[in-house]
């Protein structure tokens, strides 16, 4: 016999038709303290099956399994498709989060094409989060829950490659000669004042503004 | 961005349009990734020439190229000649090897990105690859109203007005090119008394515009609108023998 | 593992959300002649779980168990969107806070109903904050906390100025309509390049290298 309570998770994960919060599950059990194990045995139990159940961020949802996704194209949605320009943002802001605009033109090496942002905003991938505390106080963007919902991922240290990334030193947010410098600064400490000048000199070149 | 494959790069460089990448760097990293060389080894001068002849090639065909494009071939020769010559002592400025390196980091540091920005999206997607679904058939369910309007609707509203309020601030009619009928009919007025012969109608239009074609639509329709009105008014009168032949009009005596 | 098929038939009854044709199966499957066997099968693995498979007429479909419909009332949230009034309203209340009924109306260039300010003070997004020292003594309003955690700020000051509106597309001038006379000046360079990177779209990008 299948214990209660899984069986409640069961048909509340399914009837909900979208993810359903951890502590909203919470309510419903009885055995409130075994949650994460049934939850647990929940997951295993549908791994190989047509329909996974995933958690993502705190909210836990059934959703078609991955290898049938070239099967299932009757349900796809036609949405407009996403550029090339905003797709390299949002993996900036991603593993770079959170982050100002101009520190991602400092990445991308191009001012900002009108559109990417909001068209972003729109889909609801990405929202303002606080704003950095230099001259001007400019915004710094981050992604939401419905961005890691959509892409699957656990939390944001689950983004593929991002270990690696960082290890290799591209998660740098300054424009280039500044990452340099500090380079140089290290062979021959000299010149320790400037250590923040992004701004100034070949910037101006290499991010033609 | 435009599918192109090595074999073909040569022979399509100048099909290529400048509008397919996102700003210099990328087209450098183009041009890089072509040279077939890992990104830590490449060799900047030759780099710089590659993208300063393209830059140039492409300029003779479009003549219409962005600033940035300019700015950063201007960038990479200054930067090609100062590699090219005797090392210079030590300045207060980056050494033309810090550059060097700089732009290499630059370079790595948006293909890492760009390979990024694949994986992620080649990821199983909601409403793409995978679906939610479930139903709530048999349940009792209760609803709860959520208002779904969200920071990008909120910012949208916000820019709307704000948008209103600058072009009211702004409004300017714009004059506009295109033939008016009155000018026609003013026109057809004041040349009336030299058509006293059958004339075909389009040798006593304006000249046309060599290049506009919608201009040209509004100045033969306005005049033959001015003629079908001129002879309402039993000024004058028009005939065409048949469909689609010429039309021709004289001065009503 | 679990037969590719039965996957299929499993993520397409999950992910229909209502009875299917069993005709309409058979078409999705590789193995048409066992889709008898497959449903049999499934319908056995789900005998005993929170969610069973069954048969209406000619149609198939998950439901949620009958042992547990007593037991078990859902919250489903039913989706809606603020009228553009009250949006507006909203807008300039929370960039201009704390402010007056006419002093927003000002702002829209129209007189409102009572209908904005009172449906959004229900969803519990603004509040009257004081009364303004002029004749008449008209009451100001404000955003509440419940706002700020709605549209997913962190605080107020997250909400991107004028510049920075402009700066991600929002304050673009789309032309909302081209006029003739737009025509006749493009039609000088109609056959120059009209491609419009932001276009490009990533499945080429994918492709491409």
């Amino acid at each position: 016999m299948v214990n209660k309570d899984i069986k409640l998770l069961e048909a509340i994960l399914f009837a909900s038709g979208e993810p359903v919060l951890e502590n909203d599950l919470k309510e419903k059990i009885k055995d409130k303290k075994n949650l994460s194990n049934f939850l647990k045995e929940l997951k295993e139990f549908y791994k190989d099956r047509g329909i996974n159940l995933l958690k993502t961020g705190n909210k836990w949802s059934f959703r078609t399994s991955d290898d049938l996704s070239n099967d299932l194209t009757i349900f796809k949605v036609q949405k407009r498709k996403i550029s090339r320009a905003a797709l390299e943002t949002l993996s900036i802001i991603a593993y770079q989060q959170p982050i100002t605009r101009s520190e991602i033109e400092n990445i991308r090496g191009v001012q900002m094409g009108r559109g990417s942002i909001d068209h972003l905003m729109e889909i609801g991938w990405i929202k303002p989060s606080g704003r950095k505390n230099i001259p001007g106080k400019p915004t710094m963007w981050s992604t939401t829950e419905l961005f890691i919902e959509h892409f699957g991922l656990n939390d944001l240290s689950d983004l593929p490659n991002k270990e690696e990334l960082k290890a290799s030193g591209f998660l740098d947010k300054r424009a280039a000669i500044a990452t340099i410098s500090d380079l140089a600064k290290n062979d021959d400490n000299n010149n320790l004042d400037n250590l923040d000048s992004e701004d100034n000199n070949i910037d101006d070149f290499i991010q033609s503004n | 961005m435009t599918k192109i494959s090595e074999e073909n790069f040569n022979s399509s460089k100048f099909h290529l349009l400048i509008a397919n990448f996102e700003g210099p760097i990328d087209l450098l990293l183009f041009l890089a990734r072509n040279q077939k060389v890992d990104l830590s080894q490449i060799s900047i001068t030759e780099l710089a020439e590659q993208y300063i002849n393209f830059i140039n090639q492409y300029k003779n065909i479009h003549i219409e190229i962005a600033a940035d494009y300019l700015v950063m071939a201007a960038w990479l020769t200054y930067l090609k000649s100062r590699l090219l010559l005797p090392k210079e002592e030590k300045t207060e400025e980056h050494s033309a090897e810090d550059l060097e390196k700089a732009l290499r980091y630059q370079l790595q540091r948006l293909e890492k990105f760009q390979k990024i920005s694949k994986t992620l999206y080649s990821r199983p997607l909601i409403n793409r690859d995978i679906f939610y679904g479930g139903s709530s058939e048999g349940l009792k369910v209760k609803y709860n109203i959520n208002y779904t309007s969200n920071l990008y609707d909120l910012l949208k509203s916000y820019s709307v007005i704000l948008k209103s309020k600058d072009q009211i601030k702004n409004l300017t009619i714009e004059y506009s090119e295109l033939y008016s009928v009155d000018r026609a009919v003013k026109r057809m007025k004041e040349i009336f008394g030299s058509i006293s012969e059958w004339t075909n109608l389009l040798n006593i239009i304006p000249k046309l515009i060599e290049s506009n074609r919608v201009i040209n639509k509004s100045i033969i329709s306005s005049n033959f609108v001015a003629s079908l009105e001129l002879s309402k008014n039993g000024f004058i009168e028009v005939k065409q023998q048949e469909t689609f032949g010429n039309i021709y009009i004289r001065y009503k005596n």
